[in-house]
């Protein structure tokens, strides 16, 4: 067993640490004061672009190397969830704001065709200007239950018409592409659904409504619709071949997961946060020496600690390709439900300070509640743990 | 022996109060919370309920009710919006302060004054929860109250009571919550202290009424958050069938109910001990610790069984989770009412009377 | 709204209280260090016998006065509530082990036809030493779920024949009669469901073992079985008249419920126990200026009352024969969880010499865990609320 | 970076007491329980297999291997039965004091003879669980020990720790739990200190190791608890199907399973900070602190899911679940171990390093 980190990873970090305080943590305050994402022509991203971020981790159409070389397996999750944390620890929200592929990054490296690839991710390799990309699954009608879509592909010649509405999308109205997922027959459940390059600017791709939400305001989350919205056949994410053989990306999808221990440890990062701020308001206001002080920050240290432990054996699995369904959604669970929990007795710590609204305590507060809701709710972890536990029939 | 009813006549306040929420504050919620008060044609309608002066004897021309009055209103009124509740009582629980401690006198003098003029408030500041240099005069500062304006301030600090009115500035701030009843950081510079009341007895059983009153509005809140999150529940499908019939999700919403039951008896209890003048201290430091642990669990969850709808402000759900939060701090928070009900424990001769058993005959 | 206790009540509970503390908890205590049931012919049962404890509340073929006459509603629930979490103080499995009809005394006073009440009660309105019955509906192979009883009523001429197996019986081996429900058809569920009196010594009921228990030792838990069992028409609970209107009784059952909050009275009992003995403790070592002994008490107080007026609600909603299944199990689920956490903590208090294993304290943390077992574990009392308040399907 | 898995090497210890402790320990759970020891033929086996030096150093006979392989080992063990653990491993935690302060020399004079002595116990005793006096004797009372037997007492008092043989007296206990090691009371009469050793650095690592002994034990009989629970919950069947397929059931199977992993986790870290040599001690009281915590969830659940049938000793979960209780009360319990990861948290530098991550690189 081992449990430490690596001088080029610590580093890392500590430029992650140095840039969080300097930039993304009083930008995420400003933002939440303001009540609004951060705007698109905003200084901040221009100078992300030009230091060298927002861009894809696509090399481009030359031969990779293979994957996990001399040094053994990746640990490029492992590597993802501490960044991840760190990041979320400085602000969630201007995270997720920052410019990039963002969220469908994973998809389209691992279905999308070498054409594909070249037109949606080329773009950002040297990106001119601040770009971002997002990936639509959730509907006002279907949270959770992702089999239940509605948003219809409906063939048409040598394209495709789609039609629907989805919401809570990432940064959608200053994509440069929406990957959209969407389904042949609503009846047949996931086997029927296929992701979907829909370039902003489309006919039929509009009625962009930024929804407001209790937290995590620096970044829009918006909702849209498509009517009769055409696009090619070449913006079938994988192309048409891909199909021919059934379920072969599924079955893999099923053994693994990283996004939830993503999510997991972005609870742990604005949790950490929140310990961090208790702590000092503590010790500046002489409660230290309080037992209740103390048994309350141990907790929250104690239950940080052993949710970190659960994202980053989920992610090890990931990244050794090894089952870790049961390990992910766990991870999930236990850390948003921490973080709630932490950010929660922060307030307590900070008494009527934490209700004037300006600490950013209180800003975490309303903040990590969101990590409890997107990629599955504890509730929906639960249901998938107890599939694999102990075979929960799904109905 | 036991009754768990409130009796007709309470009934019907209550429900009284329970349609003026429904109707009048419940739909407008977030109008009163973005204009940091409530619309001045609804403070005309509550005006005219006569619920102001529930609690103000009616020698003073009040109602002359008791403290178990004044929770069950609360929680309607709450469970329609408890910053509105708080920005139409022009008294608040400053009023106990005055009554316990100064008597009808202070109300004469400090009270009454305010209810000729429209839209004042009186606050009650608790020393623990401010930052205060207090002698002759006041200075300092109080991180917040739910208020965009302070007419009368009333600061208690142990068995004392201290009234002060001039020599106050305030600054307006966000706040966590509770927006339509106004926000402030108040700044005191050599406020005169206008007068100033010592008795332990009566003090506890200001600090008792406070904590009462805050409970309330608690239950109130976390009981229409619970409510309106089942209702979603029932509505909401998922896997072929309304999210509340699959029974993980159910069974939260089960222990969300005990939460918001055992709370709310535990206030109903400590209440009735206030009306029936025996000791409710402890009893009332109790109630207010399970509701802010009750609301801890609930109003979080409310927003978690609307899942990503919950976050969002076109529903309420996230301004219930807020509310309960900011509730929960006043008056030292769960902590100094956990300390004060440990204490009457440590004290209580053995067996311990579970209260109500041993407690008036 | 009131909470107080008449004057009566209260002398009673003092009664209570100083017999509990004299005869209870002593016989109680030594019952558990020797790991088995009060002996049938325990001097302290004859001494309750003599002082007219163990008798029936039936009050003869007489005409019974109207309930709740000039006082109002009978609080005749309430009070059980009070007596019986004061009876758990001090000894539950005493309690439990007391002579007289126990647990099928109701049933057979709302169901009984008048020669069955002067039969089976008759006997226990004037006892001339002790005598037990009991109740009989679990099985080895149904806990929880009530329809799916197996223990068979078979018509065989005038009389009935039974077979099958019963578990958990409280008193089993030293009752006169056995009130044994059974089903004349397995697949029909509660509908098919009957109660026969099943007297001592009847060819067929057998096989009696004490089963070994984690504490609750004071009183039997038996399991036994019924093979040919040839039992006469006349003892069928309430006669065949009763079955020929169907399920009258069935469903007045199911508007109140007055079991599941006695099960939660006798949880907040035992938390109370262990509650007074940890501040005890505290005291004694010096441990109440410890924030966080203070804290710990706190908590288990404020649950235990809170968990009281749960009981008594749902008390009182019974006797003014009010819906209260929701209250009931309410009660119930909390109370039963409550007693656990506070006897837990109890434990937690006494350090090493909790783990003695020779302190009330430790006994009370045993005992306590039936609570929410019997009568529905904390889950089926979940699903019964749910069933109420949402509507859950029953699958 | 990471890595969670143990490695070949300790793999194969851990795999021989896995199967030794499901092959002879958990069959006769009741059977050693009952007789307040481990059948003399299951001694000499586990004797065989070398486990009981495992961490002595090589020097001295042991395998000499650290703290990791011990809570994995500790881990199976419990599993099986952790009273048979603890009635199998003649030095037990005492080992930490005596190697951490008084070294090779200490183990050579006190720790070696009693291998060879069949049967016989060293038993750790930390100060705050006693009431005794101590100059250059020992008298007073241990109020539990899980042991019929003290061949030796190593008595450890903040950084000190002493050594003690004679004058002391047992009198048999009956034990909450953990019969098969046996339960006493200690009496010590004037008992000669035989070593006194004090070094706080070494004291601390002593307490760490000692700590994740005992938490080990704890993580393995939740383990077994949660699984044995699981198992039982597949095969009975309730309205129609196993309850496991209950999803309300099957959330809290999760749970359980979830607090298991978590507090094993914490465990491995901790562990494995022991045998880098870096800080350990805040690391361990918090494993320590997570492994009682989980198990009053565990524990009781695991009868819970069983129902009556948990009630009853024909099932091991009532067993287990009263082992859970009794190992979190050694070392001053879930508090000590709170206040000392607390005092750690307190004094640590800003941002809080969640200890690995800028722990050792």
């Amino acid at each position: 067993m081992k449990f430490e980190i690596d001088k080029a990873t610590r580093d890392r970090l500590e430029m992650i640490r140095e840039r969080g305080r300097a930039e993304a943590r009083p930008i995420g305050l400003e933002a939440d004061r303001l009540g609004r994402p951060i705007p698109v022509d905003d200084p901040y991203f221009a100078k992300l672009i030009e230091r060298g971020e927002g861009r894809t981790r696509w090399s481009g159409p030359a031969p990779k190397e293979p994957k996990g070389g001399a040094g053994g397996p990746s640990q490029v999750t492992v590597m993802s969830l501490l960044f991840v944390e760190e990041l979320a620890y400085w602000d969630r929200g201007v995270m997720v704001a920052t410019p990039g592929v963002g969220l469908p990054e994973g998809n389209v490296l691992a279905m999308g065709t070498e054409e594909q690839k070249e037109r949606f991710l080329g773009p950002f390799r040297e990106p001119d200007r601040p770009r971002w990309a997002c990936f639509a699954m959730t509907e006002p009608g279907a949270g959770s239950d992702a089999a239940a879509i509605q948003t219809s592909a409906r063939r048409d010649g040598e394209g495709w018409v789609l039609n629907g509405a989805k919401c809570f999308i990432g940064n959608a109205s200053r994509s440069d592409w929406i990957l959209v997922q969407a389904t042949l027959d609503p009846s047949k459940g996931r086997a029927a659904q296929r992701a979907f390059f829909v370039e902003q600017g489309t006919p039929g791709l509009g009625g962009f409504r930024i929804e407001k939400k209790m937290g995590l305001k620096a970044y829009e989350s918006t909702s849209f619709t498509l009517q009769d919205c055409r696009i090619p056949a070449s913006n079938l994410l994988g192309g048409e071949e891909r199909y021919e053989k059934p379920s072969g990306f599924k079955s893999a999808m099923r053994v693994f997961n990283a996004g939830r221990p993503i999510v997991a440890a972005n609870a742990v990062g604005i949790g950490r946060a929140a310990l961090d701020e208790a702590r000092e308001f503590a010790r500046e206001h002489g409660l230290l020496g309080d037992a209740r002080t103390r048994d309350r920050l141990e907790r929250a240290a104690r239950k940080l600690k052993m949710a970190r432990l659960l994202c980053l054996r989920a992610g090890w699995l990931a990244d050794r390709q090894k089952p870790n369904i049961v390990e992910a959604s766990m991870s999930k669970a236990v850390a948003a439900e921490i973080g709630q929990e932490v950010t929660s007795l922060g307030m307590e710590l900070l008494g009527t300070v934490g209700a004037r609204g300006d600490h950013l305590i209180e800003k975490l507060y309303r903040d990590v509640k969101a990590m409890d809701l997107v990629e599955g709710t504890g509730q929906i972890q639960r249901v998938i743990m107890a599939r694999k536990l102990v075979g929960l029939p799904r109905d | 022996m036991f009754d768990f009813e409130a009796g007709d006549d309470l009934d019907l306040i209550v429900e009284t109060a329970k349609s003026f929420a429904q109707e009048e504050l419940l739909p407008r919620l977030r109008e009163h919370e973005a204009a940091r008060s409530v619309d001045p044609a609804i403070r005309a309608t509550f005006g005219e309920m006569g619920l102001a002066g529930l609690e103000l004897p009616e020698s003073l021309g009040g109602a002359g009710l008791g403290a178990l009055a004044r929770v069950l209103v609360n929680e309607e009124l709450a469970a329609g919006d408890p910053g509105a509740a708080l920005a139409l009582d022009p008294l608040g629980p400053a009023l106990y302060a005055l009554a316990e401690l100064g008597g009808e006198e202070a109300l004469r003098t400090f009270a009454l004054p305010l209810l000729d003029l429209d839209g004042a408030r009186a606050l009650l500041v608790c020393d623990a929860d401010a930052d205060l240099e207090i002698g002759e005069e006041v200075s300092g500062r109080v991180p917040w109250v739910p208020s965009d304006r302070a007419d009368l301030l009333v600061i208690t600090r142990g068995d004392e009571a201290l009234v002060v009115r001039d020599g106050i500035q305030g600054s307006e701030l966000r706040g966590s919550g509770l927006r339509a009843a106004g926000a402030s950081e108040l700044v005191l510079d050599a406020a005169p202290v206008l007068a100033r009341y010592c008795d332990p007895q009566a003090a506890g059983r200001a600090r008792a009424r406070a904590r009462l009153y805050t409970a309330a509005l608690l239950v109130g809140t976390m009981r229409q958050a619970a409510s309106a999150s089942l209702e979603y529940a029932l509505d909401r499908e998922a896997f072929g069938r309304p999210i509340a019939h699959h029974q993980g999700l159910s069974f939260l919403i089960t222990d969300m109910r005990a939460a918001v039951d055992g709370a709310r008896l535990l206030l109903h209890e400590a209440a009735w001990r206030v009306d029936q003048g025996i000791a409710c201290e402890a009893a009332a430091a109790t109630a207010f610790a399970e509701a802010v642990e009750a609301s801890t669990l609930v109003g979080p969850n409310g927003v978690q069984i609307l899942g990503g709808h919950g976050f969002m402000q076109d529903y309420p759900l996230e301004k219930h989770m807020r509310e309960c939060r900011a509730l929960g701090l006043v008056q030292g928070g769960i902590d100094a009412a956990r300390e004060d009900a440990g204490q009457a424990l440590c004290a209580a001769p053995s067996p311990f009377p579970l209260s109500h058993v041993e407690g008036a005959g």
